[in-house]
């Protein structure tokens, strides 16, 4: 159950990291490396962003 | 709140987050920490919105 | 389980008519007078759509 | 049939009503009516084509 | 449950090919000849845009 | 990996059939190939990078 929450999270990473980094026109099957770069820090600043509001949330004390 | 959570990263981090670099700016965190009280405020008016008219 | 459902209705809701009326730079922390009636708007004319289909189903004999 | 009414509803609601007023105006309305006609007939014509191929 | 499965697949190529044919102005009730066919096209399309996948990942051996 | 190809089928499609023809064309059936491809690169690389940040 566990390894299927991490396949989950990582199908919807890809979902939403492939429509904000992969906007070009498809040419080849490699992916270049200004691609790369952004698929990896796609994945770290919305893991970063929900951190960032998990904690203000905490910190209003929960309320919602 | 999980859906709450889930549903503010989502928006917040499409609307503030257009192209992610190596870190998050600090433009990027208090774009984050405003949208955030938005999208609350949001539910709360839609909630309100949504009681007055189903009750 | 209905406090689930409608919690459910209210996150789509949301989503929606945040999707709709949201469309602006985020500049501060507070919704705007417009942004406000939108969002009630949107929450009442989506609903006066869904019983306007629903109506109009009723008539044709709920044949779908 | 609520999963059709579910679909219809976001469909048209995103076409007929781009910016939610304080009512529904006549041609909103009509717009809906015509939408919900238009999409059920959609659903019809992605049906039969469905059962034709996978059959 | 079949036909459960069958009504969502149909729910779900009614709303991607809607999104892909159905771009225009709604001005009345019936569709016109070439969002007819554009909607068949688009099941079909994406029927073999599948079966191409399925195939491509047997071919190199199920790696995924 | 019935996920894996519900959803390279709703990337690609998108992106290599934008008006679906009488049947798949070459260029179409080598940017589904080429899509797929890259798609599962994407996938590695945002695995790789999401087990890094988590572990």
């Amino acid at each position: 159950q566990q390894k299927s929450k991490f396949q989950t999270n990582v199908h919807n990473l890809t979902d939403m990291c492939w429509s904000k980094c992969m906007t070009s026109k498809i040419t080849g099957t490699a992916i270049d490396k200004g691609e790369n770069s952004c698929l990896e820090n796609c994945v770290n600043r919305f893991i970063d962003s929900q951190k960032t509001i998990v904690k203000q949330l905490d910190h209003m004390g929960g309320r919602a | 709140a999980r859906m709450l959570i889930e549903k503010i990263n989502e928006k917040c981090f499409e609307k503030c987050i257009p192209k992610p670099g190596s870190s998050l700016s600090s433009g990027e965190s208090l774009c984050l920490t405003n949208c955030m009280q938005k999208y609350m405020a949001a539910w709360n008016t839609v909630s309100a919105a949504y009681i007055t008219r189903i009750k």
